[in-house]
């Protein structure tokens, strides 16, 4: 079995789905001949024709409404926003219909879509390309936001998305869309949502952090690891709703916990972690918490943007640094 | 420099406003019982709202938005759609979905604060209200894209008002019927109002039958106040989708009422205006042509009104009779299964509702 | 001097500054003949004419966008969103665009507007009408996001608003907008913003809140005090940015932490200040923070809101539950 | 039925793909210094756009988007407005950017991952590049209500592309722009694709010009590869928005490069679409007719090549020469003032940059 890259994950699940599932329908700008500004749906216009992997003209707001209204009627559709700097104009269609079109019909008419975009910085994209703001869906009743850190969850999770009876917002971090290759079967075999992977068992302190920023985070590992350090690694994976369970039991038997995620700090989804300490875990904490973040700040253009974005480096203070308390 | 496209919109209108024919009638309006089905479903959406006000004044209903004047449209709508149509109404669309079995009880029930009435037992596949102008156009286009993928012959109805036109997500909708040329039709209820701003300054247009012009599609004004032109025209507009032609149907009429119960429209508009259009309603005007081909009388009239107060009594009680929903019922149908996260917050809601025993008192 | 209410205070507050400054505009749906439909533009349309009192088409994303180049002219737009609930469409514009025109400008072009709009539940108004969505502008870089809670604060709020060089979100708790008076003399005199004002000093507990909640927080500080619970009450005010001092030294003083909001509780800006706490502020913390927040579901429809709303009682126990810590 | 509203589309060019005079030419055309402006300034961009592509592939640019084919419509935007007027430009409008003095290193910067390219000297009053596409057309219609509001003779204009057209915020503007009569100006560029989205994936419409008819102004479609036309027509545009009527021109061209170097149009296109379009080449025609009309030669076009590199040349090493931002720039418009809760963060990004002597090294 050969090893594929994240996005070729990707575009495996949605092909295995699209084959399992003639209900399955993928559409967005560029999407068809294309095959997607970064490749996710490529070759599946050819396989499953252009009725099927539809290329929208270029407006957003129409992308989340129809695939609402194509949901409503028992379709499921997966429809990609081209870049998150321009899913803004979805949020109302997103917040005012699809998270809410079950409760508000008591489970008449449902909305089992999926959003997919790609996000996050560190390629040298033009502007507007690589905002984190994950938080703001975090912030939506009724959604699901999913974020993949590997090419087996990106897989497992966005299959687990397209089944699942709710709106998914599917994150992609395209930094690391073609960073590792791993094997990925192409079984079909969804992962679960809603729960953290703890990618690294650890006890002395606890590094949480999604997508792109997990390598990052797992490198800080190694080299705390260097110093006798011992950290657990967690990806939340499912950022809404939030696995707290597994965030508690480790930070009870580590006393420390690093929070890190490219997005802006304030209101970001570690702001919802660290409350969930402050609130939830306080008896466990040894040492404030720490967020590790993008910073208070439009994300530069990019020959800036590598200051911006969180540093192994500022992962392996802040840790050192919940450390220094006894 | 040459001409390289050129466009025309047409109006159409059967009766005039004192309800003479002034164009050749369609076949439908020979059968006195199709005609009677929308006289009395245009009675009962009147009657039905000034119910509603009624309850509302009396503080058993929540803000209201009254169809007053405009109940052709919505029964026009109704009467030419089948059953396998998809309605995706606005929130002043309750005529058209009462054609489509929504019970009174339900519309009540949605403008009482209750989600239920979203759940109503018949047109299941209908959109519940929408009142994010202009959003459910968008929705209109994927129910409409369905439809052609499973090359199903059933069509989408979108209903927006005048105001609603300003919306982007309104023209984007069109934009896309056209591309994919869907089964989709987009029916203004051009009522002149958008709380308090008129026609004019929504729109430069001279029409907003035109804005599909935008849009590649058909699109075409009609006399909103005469239930037969707009009966006829959402049919035609019907087989049109079909063939895979999308619409805008521009209905002239007029918002009688305030905007909403909450609103004041005397503030904003003059007893002039409403005259002038007081003297097109939709109701006098196929009643005088019903009473002039002779196939309605003052006794019909009455029989009628007494059935309809009927009906409209009982959806009434049944909706002050309505049990509340439970508390917990907010987090129901939040997901399909509740997530894990969010169940402590459901049991405190709950907790909430029924202080234990001997517990503290805050007061 | 009259007592004035929230929303007479705003009208004073545009009427003082149209006045003072030619440049001001207001604009929005319904905000001239009508003078807004919850009347905070009354009387300005016939005293500033109708090319500075400015009814707009109904087109949310126009109206932010229009304020934007209103703003780069150097005019001082403040534009009015009718209801939070039709928000959505304008975050687009503020997060692209207004947020950001001076920093990616390097400061060449400004966009000194105000967006003003009307939020929260408690009136029994429809569907969508309701909800209280601050966070999701918390969040972007480059705003204010300002929310009055007294009459007094809406006028001088409003006015510092009005003449802060940046883009500034202007939130009106539309719950209190007619449930006091006070006395607000018509001076002109603006307050400052990015700072907390605290309502009531304590010394057991602190009560954090903003908005119309600040009436529940306030009410739940009385019932404390008759159980000889001296509690203080900070009104945030400014959420964006936030004057994270004046709460970590009131924390500091107490040990305790109630955050009281409307909004949904996860990701809401109580996550922000209980974050702030695990990070800066545990070494104060005696007992576990408390949020009492909207639920993390949809705000349900009028007959059950005050259920989804924090009422006085959770408040005060939320505030007992942290006294049980020693 | 009776018609109600007609509408005409009109077509404009002067100089057809072979440089033929096909209609009589706008008096301008009889100043050669004018003309050998225009000439000047097509060539440049084109000049420009291959020594960007050039860095691009060697590292030393971002991603880029090529107006390469289109330079006429940039170009006649630029010619035609007035230095009082603002440009509200996206992201392909380097051409006109030049005309209105922006520098080419400014352009360089911006593409090259530095914010200071969008504060350039010149052009104080234009928007800088919009990338989120449409959403500069809300801001076009505010600098123009700010005109007006003023009673300036001044307009704006606005770029957009084909794709473009789709967005709400297009249609919202244009409507708005209709209703109070500003003086601004939509310029579609219309090459033919949205990225790998052809035309006709757009909109079912015949033409991009009348979507001015949706919003009640002036539209026309022009030649865009004729920078004859489009100066002519961008200029009687101008005119117009000053008696306050709005205009839509959509430049037919073609976009004869990738949509941005990271785009590779090959796998959407063929060779054959490639062949067509370029035969109608902005540059070349107006060469074959200033040649024609003996304005131009060898020696003209040859001596203005050696004088453009030097410029382009200028440009680039200025670019490459130009020394970074300090890390902390990112704060430092961010706020006219940094509030206070941000300091601690600007703080820590300045210490990140500086590690303090004896520091632990993590590495
Ligand atoms: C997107 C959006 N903006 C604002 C509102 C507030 N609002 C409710 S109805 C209305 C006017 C709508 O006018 P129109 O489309 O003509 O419909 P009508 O009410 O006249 O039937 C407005 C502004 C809303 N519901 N949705
Ligand atoms: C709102 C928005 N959606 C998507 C994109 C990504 N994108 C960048 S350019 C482009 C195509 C634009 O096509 P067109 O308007 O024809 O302009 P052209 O690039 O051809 O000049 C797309 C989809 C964007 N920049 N903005
Ligand atoms: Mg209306
Ligand atoms: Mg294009």
């Amino acid at each position: 079995m050969a090893e594929i890259t994240l996005i070729e994950a990707v575009t495996q699940a949605l092909a295995w789905e699209m084959a399992d599932d003639d209900n399955v329908l993928v559409l967005g700008e560029d999407v068809g001949v294309n095959g997607g500004v970064f490749r996710a749906t490529v070759g599946l216009q050819e396989r499953f024709g252009a009725e099927r992997v539809i290329d929208t003209p270029l407006a957003e707001s129409l992308i989340a409404g129809m695939a609402i209204g194509l949901a409503a009627q028992g379709l499921r559709p997966v429809a990609e926003i081209q870049f998150m700097g321009f899913i803004y104009s979805i949020i109302d269609q997103m917040l005012s219909h699809a998270s809410r079109m079950r409760n508000r019909t008591r489970g008449r008419l449902s909305c089992p879509m999926v959003l997919r975009a790609p996000f996050g910085g560190g390629i040298h994209a033009p502007e507007h390309h690589s905002e984190s703001t994950e938080a703001l869906f975090a912030h939506i009743p009724g959604l699901r936001v999913v974020i993949p850190s590997s090419p087996g969850r990106a897989y497992g999770l966005l299959l687990a998305a397209m089944r699942d009876p709710d709106p998914v917002v599917f994150l992609e971090p395209k930094r690391i869309y073609r960073l590792v290759k791993e094997e990925v079967p192409d079984n079909g075999e969804a992962l679960p949502l809603d729960v953290c992977y703890t990618l690294r068992e650890g006890s002395d302190v606890t590094l949480v952090s999604w997508g792109a920023m997990i390598k990052e985070t797992l490198e800080a590992a190694d080299v705390l690891a260097e110093k006798g350090i011992s950290a657990e690694v967690i990806d939340v994976a499912t950022i809404k709703p939030l696995d707290s369970a597994t965030i508690l039991e480790s930070v009870a038997r580590t006393g420390r916990c690093v929070i890190v995620h490219e997005a802006v700090r304030s209101c970001g989804v570690g702001a919802e972690i660290a409350a969930l300490l402050a609130c939830e875990g306080l008896l466990h904490l040894m040492a404030p918490v720490q967020r590790v973040a993008g910073y208070d700040t439009v994300m530069p253009l990019f020959r800036l943007e590598n200051h911006y974005m969180p540093s192994v480096q500022r992962v392996v203070d802040a840790a050192l640094k919940t450390l220094e308390f006894e | 420099m040459e001409s390289v496209a050129q466009f025309t919109i047409n109006y159409w209108q059967f009766l005039n406003a004192d309800g003479q024919a002034v164009a050749e009638l369609p076949a439908f309006t020979q059968d006195p019982e199709r005609i009677i089905s929308l006289y009395r479903a245009m009675s009962l959406t009147r009657l039905f709202d000034q119910k509603a006000i009624a309850l509302q004044r009396t503080g058993q209903l929540g803000t209201y938005a009254s169809p007053l004047g405009q109940e052709a449209i919505g029964v026009a709508i109704g009467s030419a759609m089948r059953p396998e149509d998809v309605l995706i109404p606005a929130y002043r669309d309750h005529a058209a979905q009462f054609m489509r079995g929504v019970r009174m009880t339900d519309i009540l029930l949605y403008w009482g604060g209750d989600e239920r009435g979203m759940d109503h037992a018949e047109a299941r596949e209908d959109f519940p209200i929408s009142v994010p102008v202009a959003s459910q156009c968008c929705h209109a286009v994927g129910v409409a894209y369905a439809m052609r993928l499973r090359k199903q012959p059933r069509v989408a109805v979108c209903c927006i008002g005048d105001g609603g036109t300003s919306k982007g997500d309104f023209y984007e909708s069109l934009n896309a019927a056209g591309v994919w040329q869907l089964p989709v039709i987009f029916v203004i209820n051009n009522n002149h109002w958008a709380i308090s701003v008129p026609r004019s300054g929504q729109s430069a247009t001279q029409t907003l039958a035109q804005k599909a012009i935008a849009a590649g599609i058909h699109g075409e004004q009609v006399d909103g106040n005469d239930v037969i032109a707009m009966t006829a025209r959402v049919a035609a507009a019907i087989e049109r989708a079909q063939q895979g032609e999308a619409s805008v149907i521009e209905a002239l009429s007029y918002r009688m009422g305030d905007h909403t119960t909450a609103d004041d429209a005397s503030r904003y508009r003059s007893q002039e205006e409403l005259d002038k259009y007081a003297a097109r309603d939709p109701i006098s005007r196929l009643n005088s042509w019903m009473r002039e081909t002779g196939i309605w009388s003052e006794q019909h009239e009455s029989a009628l009104h007494e059935a309809l107060a009927v009906q409209v009594d009982q959806a009434v009680k049944a909706y002050l009779a309505t049990e509340p929903q439970s508390v917990q019922s907010m987090f129901d149908d939040l997901y399909e299964t509740l997530p894990t996260a969010y169940k402590n917050q459901r049991d405190e809601l709950v907790a909430a509702q029924t202080p234990p025993d001997g517990g503290t008192d805050h007061g």
